[in-house]
């Protein structure tokens, strides 16, 4: 821990010496930041684990605070969206009642649409941390910013490095079983899976669409042992992947590869704690950190010293209020349109996201991308791209 | 030519499960008289009235009022056709007050609110109520409800209203208070059938009475001659094949044989 | 897809995964049978049954199994006195405030849970979770045959009490007749608070069945309100043998509902169902003309 | 004629508040007060005035979003023609789901039961079925104004759905006055007796459901004009069916005022406790099941209940 802080106080120094300091001594007025995530009801553990990492972020940036604004500090207005849409929307209008300069949040889409819609009414910036439907920034709202990646990106790069994987090693794969939940990112992940793949030649056996939550998954499992796909991809938040993965260990079914695209649990290190073995060689392709960037692995190390695990949901929305930070200090003010603006042109990349400098096209961060990760030996490592890739992949798991 | 009768039942029957509640009852009741069916608990008085409204559907035997076949028809259209009736476990509107239970009957005839809360008014006295238009249906006596149970049947404007046991669970005061209510519906032109266990009432009210025992019809004829069982005149059976045979009806003063057996406590088991 | 090695084993799957729909539904007849209320807080009884079940292995060490006697009597005492401190006292005499005062005991119960343990979902780890039994071509998993056995052993139980005992007899004469019950000496408001406690005792059992073959976490109760509600109007509204007949009935339907049409769509043969016997056989298979 | 002047009252005051309200909290808040109470309105005129409990109201609130985005991004109807056809929709499928379970005389628990069970098919089906997007839901483009009955301030969605508690109000007020409403009350107090004085049960409780299957298909054609998301389990989760039915039973069921006082009463408390203990994820709602079971134990007859036994006690008390 100590190398940590003197990394931090040089660079600050480093930051404060290029900033314009402050004339007057004037008490900074405090900068309101909302942070808005789903707590209760039914996404509870996604939401708290955002409400998380974005507490942690904040408390990183107010270790220095805003130099551009005389090191104000930004305070923290906590919203709780209960899962809904309307609790959302309403929450919004609290944030900008209570004078917030930005919003970071929501995680889920439904909520986002609700949330950045109703911000933008009132030309509140809104950091979109975790919400991948696509329809949040094909409305042409200017206040809503997207730091990480959508599904339709997330499908894409999928099927690509599916098909790289798979030429690797010879084609040993050819027939694919999708497995989804019924929302709003497992029926889009799959229905442009089903599109994409057979161009690459993979041939799409099925596509099941299971209830949220599902009771039972012997009976899809069945289904898996009766069709004997090679790639098994499933499309579905934790709860479900866990006890899908679970009984298709139960019943020795063990597919070429299970890859899965924004799986709740396929590179979770709450899952990989839970079940090691069932979870070895699972392949991923999610939101994931640049493994190669030592700060990732420092807060991953403070993540778990709370008792919490390194989840998606905390490094994707530590990383949004970051951003949102970089956009204040440019910004030089608490103005929303300031704010706005700076986030618009932002090239923010002192971070440690796999998404180099920042550029927000329309709202969502062109460099923003997936990575792919595999449980091997215990951990989960980055197999693809290249440049991130900590450990070969294997593939297939078996002949 | 006298009226064809306003009410006639031709062989009706019903049976629950293996129990035969009605077997074969057949009598008319002419338009304009006040007349009474009696008979012991559980000799398928209450159930006649129901199949009569249509609340059951006999299994045999036709059903006919004014002149239609009502055999199975809805109680509700029944009511609409001018014949209703109360019920032996009186069913107040609980929440609603007196004057809204009984506007409930009145709208049957009149659509508007106001006319139908005005005509209440009007049952209401006649039936005695007047003083408790504006209580709730919960807060009254028994016999209060059982003059709400009336009114409200009266309301609809009937051609024959069918009183179950209306004067059940009165003290001597209340039925002496009941029964020139009910004689004065009956002089206002609506025939009156009634389930009566109080003696007293049938005598001075029913013209005619039928006597009903295990589901049979057993005697019929003059109140008075019945109680001292000389005799009704014989039963008499509609034809099934034509309507209900036009006879002329024994004028009230006609003496009717009845058998012996009729007083005696029917043997139990 | 209609050979032998497939239907078998969903056939088995559903029956057995149906015997724990059953022992949830048992309770909630025995609960509907005699107080004629819908208790909506059964879901979050469940899962506060599925959270004893887990602190008692991770913390006590207790293997589930071992835990039921514990799980089922802590459930009793609970559903006792819910019943006899609030929900009694809420009544009444109006059905519309009991159902209220179950949703708010629902939303009370999740919401304490959510407060207290947070909401992320946990699971138990015990030495038999992975282990299968061959049954011909079928491969089932020891847990769900356990729950098979569990459930069939739990509604024996309770028809035995129900039928052969004195508070069984009380029970029926409440369920029949709450007034002439009373005349005739018995207590009301114990046998009511005795069955609310046997009700949530049937979900303690459900849970310890449930546990190892499933997770844990606030809204995990919702997910088998709705199916238990389907079971006991199947069954018939307070017949337990027919909760038992419909828990497995609707456990096969689901599991080759969703085999041939696919596993969301599958859902659907539960509610077709549901639907069908409400219209034309209210009384459901075993129960009592309404 | 007094129930007409109290709601010419509460739409003027609620028409001015709405104009005079800047923030943006108390305008949404407002809103959301009002959506609360309308759907506590449609539920009641079967619940409170038929006797008919439906715990599947979300069934026609889902039908009337779904038509409401559908008819205007699949047809291309223009938003206020697309309510017509929403609300005309959730009627229908009212009407239809009355017919099959009135007929064969589902009362009680059973009928609430059946009502559930649609809601929770047609929402399978809307998440199997094409044209509703499935479960990814379908977005109404966004475009504010007044003809899209979109709007950019909250004050036009205010009154929209102002108008539409108005006309719950006054469809109740009328039922109180008029021969169906008698009717239809003495089916819900005893439907033996009402069939002897010529009510048709069938046709009337139709007649209930239809009202407030119509009701709550404008509550859902509001929901998605102002939310402009829908997906299956936002129109028909369960989630909507209990909001409508607490709301109505805690203000009072079977009244003109219960069901806006309830949705009122409860929105506050929701959005108090939201407010207050937001930060301890969770403890907001325990705190607002225990009050809503207090209200239960304390006020068995609804908040409209204790106004009117105040205003009983106070004119016996003047009389006295």
């Amino acid at each position: 821990m100590i190398k940590r802080r003197t990394f931090l106080r040089e660079s600050t120094a480093t930051a404060a010496a290029l900033a314009f300091p402050l004339v007057g001594g004037a008490q900074p007025k405090p900068l309101k930041v909302g942070i808005l995530h789903p707590v209760t009801g039914a996404l509870a553990f996604s939401g708290q684990q955002c409400r998380e990492g974005a507490l942690m972020a904040i408390e990183d940036v107010n270790r220095t605070g805003i130099h551009s604004l005389g090191n104000a500090k930004l305070e923290v207005l906590l919203g709780d969206a209960q899962s809904t849409p309307q609790a959302g929307t309403a929450e919004i209008e609290k944030m900008n009642e209570a004078g917030c300069a930005a919003v970071v949040g929501a995680y889920a889409s439904a909520i986002c649409l609700a949330t950045t819609q109703a911000a933008a009414k009132v030309g509140l910036p809104h950091v979109v941390d975790v919400g991948v439907a696509d329809q949040i920034v094909e409305r042409g709202l200017k206040n809503t910013f997207r730091f990480g990646p959508g599904y339709k990106v997330c499908a894409q790069i999928a099927v690509n490095n599916l098909h790289v994987l798979n030429t690797v090693a010879g084609k040993p794969a050819k027939t694919v079983m999708i497995i989804h939940e019924e929302s709003l990112f497992g029926t889009g992940t799959a229905q442009l899976l089903a599109r994409e793949l057979p161009a690459y030649g993979f041939e799409v056996k099925e596509i099941v669409k299971h209830a949220n939550p599902t009771r039972d998954f012997n009976n899809i499992v069945l289904r898996m042992k009766s069709i004997n796909p090679d790639i098994v991809i499933p499309a579905n938040y934790y709860n479900e992947y866990a006890l899908l993965v679970r009984t298709m260990q139960q019943q020795k079914v063990v597919p070429k590869a299970i890859y899965s695209v924004l799986g709740g649990a396929a590179s979770s290190y709450k899952f990989l704690k839970e079940f090691p073995d069932a979870a070895n060689g699972i392949i991923d392709c999610n939101h994931w950190f640049n493994p190669k960037d030592k700060r990732a692995a420092d807060l991953k190390k403070r993540v778990e010293a709370k008792g919490l695990f390194f989840t998606y949901e905390i490094f994707n929305t530590y990383t949004a209020v970051r951003l949102l930070a970089d956009a204040i200090e440019r910004a030089k003010s608490t103005d929303r349109a300031a704010i706005t603006a700076a986030l618009e042109s932002s090239a923010f990349s002192d971070h440690f996201m796999p998404y180099g400098p920042t550029k927000f096209v329309n709202g969502q961060n062109t460099g923003a991308q997936p990575l792919m990760t595999q449980v091997i030996k215990g951990d989960i490592r980055v197999i693809v791209p290249r440049d991130y890739r900590e450990i070969d992949p294997i593939f297939p798991l078996r002949a | 030519m006298p009226a064809e009768p306003l009410l006639c039942l031709e062989d009706v029957a019903i049976a629950f499960g293996g129990l035969q509640a009605v077997q074969g009852v057949s009598f008319d009741v002419a338009e304009g008289c006040l007349c009474g069916l009696i008979g012991p608990n559980g000799a398928g008085k209450t159930t006649l009235f129901a199949l009569m409204s249509g609340f059951l559907v006999p299994d045999r035997g036709r059903i006919r009022f004014a002149g239609h076949d009502i055999t199975g028809r809805a109680p509700h259209l029944n009511a609409r056709a001018g014949l209703t009736r109360t019920f032996q476990i009186v069913q107040p509107f609980a929440a609603q007050t007196v004057r809204e239970n009984i506007a409930v009957g009145a709208h049957l005839r009149e659509p508007r609110r106001a006319a139908a809360l005005a005509a209440a008014e009007g049952v209401a006295a006649q039936v005695g109520l007047a003083a408790q238009l504006d209580k709730p249906a919960a807060d009254l006596t028994v016999a209060g409800r059982k003059r709400l149970e009336l009114a409200r049947a009266l309301a609809t404007k009937p051609r024959l209203l069918l009183l179950d046991e209306v004067l059940a669970g009165l003290n001597p005061q209340e039925i002496a208070d009941m029964i020139p209510v009910v004689r004065a519906i009956a002089s206002g032109g609506v025939t009156v059938l009634m389930i009566e266990h109080v003696m007293q009432a049938v005598m001075s009210l029913a013209e005619h009475v039928w006597v009903l025992a295990q589901g049979r019809l057993i005697a019929a004829g003059a109140p008075v001659m019945v109680q001292r069982n000389d005799g009704a005149t014989p039963l008499r059976r509609c034809r099934n094949s034509r309507p209900c045979a036009i006879r002329p009806v024994p004028s009230r003063t006609t003496r009717s044989p009845i058998s012996t057996s009729i007083w005696k406590p029917t043997r139990p088991g | 897809m209609l050979d032998v090695a497939i239907l078998l084993p969903s056939f088995l799957n559903g029956v057995t995964t149906g015997a724990v729909y059953a022992l949830i539904a048992l309770g909630l007849t025995l609960i509907y049978g005699v107080l004629h209320i819908i208790n909506f807080a059964h879901g979050a009884a469940l899962m506060v049954a599925l959270y004893a079940v887990y602190f008692l292995k991770n913390r006590a060490g207790i293997d589930p199994y071992l835990a039921l006697p514990l799980v089922v009597a802590a459930m009793f005492a609970l559903g006792y006195g819910l019943q006899r401190v609030v929900i009694n006292r809420a009544g009444h005499g109006k059905d519309e405030n009991i159902l209220l005062v179950t949703l708010g005991l629902a939303i009370v119960l999740e919401n304490l849970a959510l407060l207290f343990f947070k909401s992320d979902t946990r699971t138990i780890e015990t030495a038999y979770t992975l282990t299968t039994v061959a049954i011909g071509p079928a491969t089932i998993a020891l847990t769900k045959l356990v729950a098979f056995a569990g459930a069939l052993a739990a509604a024996t139980v309770l028809l035995w009490v129900v039928h052969r005992t004195d508070l069984g007899r009380a029970i029926r004469a409440v369920a029949k007749e709450t007034q002439g019950a009373r005349l005739m000496g018995i207590d009301v408001e114990h046998v009511y608070a005795m069955s609310f406690g046997i009700g949530l005792a049937c979900v303690g059992a459900a849970a310890c069945f449930l546990l190892p073959a499933y997770y844990v976490n606030p809204q995990v109760g919702s997910g088998f309100v709705l199916v238990a509600f389907t079971i006991v109007v199947l069954g018939g509204m307070g017949s337990f043998a027919g909760a038992l007949l419909g828990g497995l009935l609707i456990g096969i339907v689901e599991s080759l509902g969703g085999l041939f049409l696919g596993e969301s769509l599958g859902q659907i043969g539960i509610f077709a169902i549901f639907i069908a016997v409400l219209l034309f056989r209210p009384q459901g298979l075993l129960g009592a003309r309404p | 004629m007094r129930d007409l002047v109290t709601i010419a009252a509460f739409a003027i005051a609620v028409a001015v508040l709405s104009s005079v309200l800047r923030s943006g909290v108390w305008t949404t808040f407002l809103m959301m007060a009002l959506y609360a109470a309308l759907l506590a309105q449609a539920w009641n005129l079967l619940g409170g005035y038929g006797g008919q409990f439906s715990f599947g109201h979300a069934l026609f609130f889902g039908t009337g979003a779904y038509v409401q985005v559908l008819a205007q991004t699949q047809a291309g109807l223009n938003a206020w023609i697309a309510l017509a056809c929403a609300v005309a929709s959730a009627a229908v499928v009212g009407t239809g789901v009355g017919a099959l379970s009135f007929r064969y005389g589902l009362r009680g628990s059973y009928f609430a039961l059946v009502t559930l069970a649609f809601a929770e098919v047609f929402r399978i089906l809307a998440v199997t079925v094409g044209f509703t997007g499935g479960g990814v839901g379908v977005m109404l483009p966004l475009r504010e104004s007044a003809a899209n009955l979109q709007f950019a301030s909250r004050q036009g969605a205010i009154l929209v759905v102002l108008g539409f508690v108005v006309a719950g109000l006054l469809v109740t007020a009328w039922l109180r006055r008029s021969r169906f409403g008698a009717w239809l009350q003495a089916v819900r107090d005893n439907e033996d007796a009402a069939r002897a004085l010529g009510v048709d049960p069938l046709r009337v409780k139709l007649g209930a459901i239809t009202l407030s299957a119509g009701f709550m298909g404008a509550g859902g054609a509001f929901y998605v004009q102002v939310f402009q998301y829908l997906d299956p389990n936002i129109a028909f989760g369960p989630a909507t069916s209990v909001e409508s039915l607490v709301a109505a039973i805690v203000g009072g069921i079977g009244t003109l005022w219960g069901p806006v006082l309830g949705a009122l009463v409860l929105h506050a408390l929701a959005e108090f406790t939201r407010n207050l203990f937001g930060d301890a994820p969770g403890l907001n709602m325990v705190i607002y099941g225990v009050v809503l079971i207090l209200i239960v134990l304390f006020v068995p007859r609804g908040l409209s209940g204790v106004g009117r036994d105040v205003r009983a006690a106070w004119r016996l008390g003047r009389a006295g």
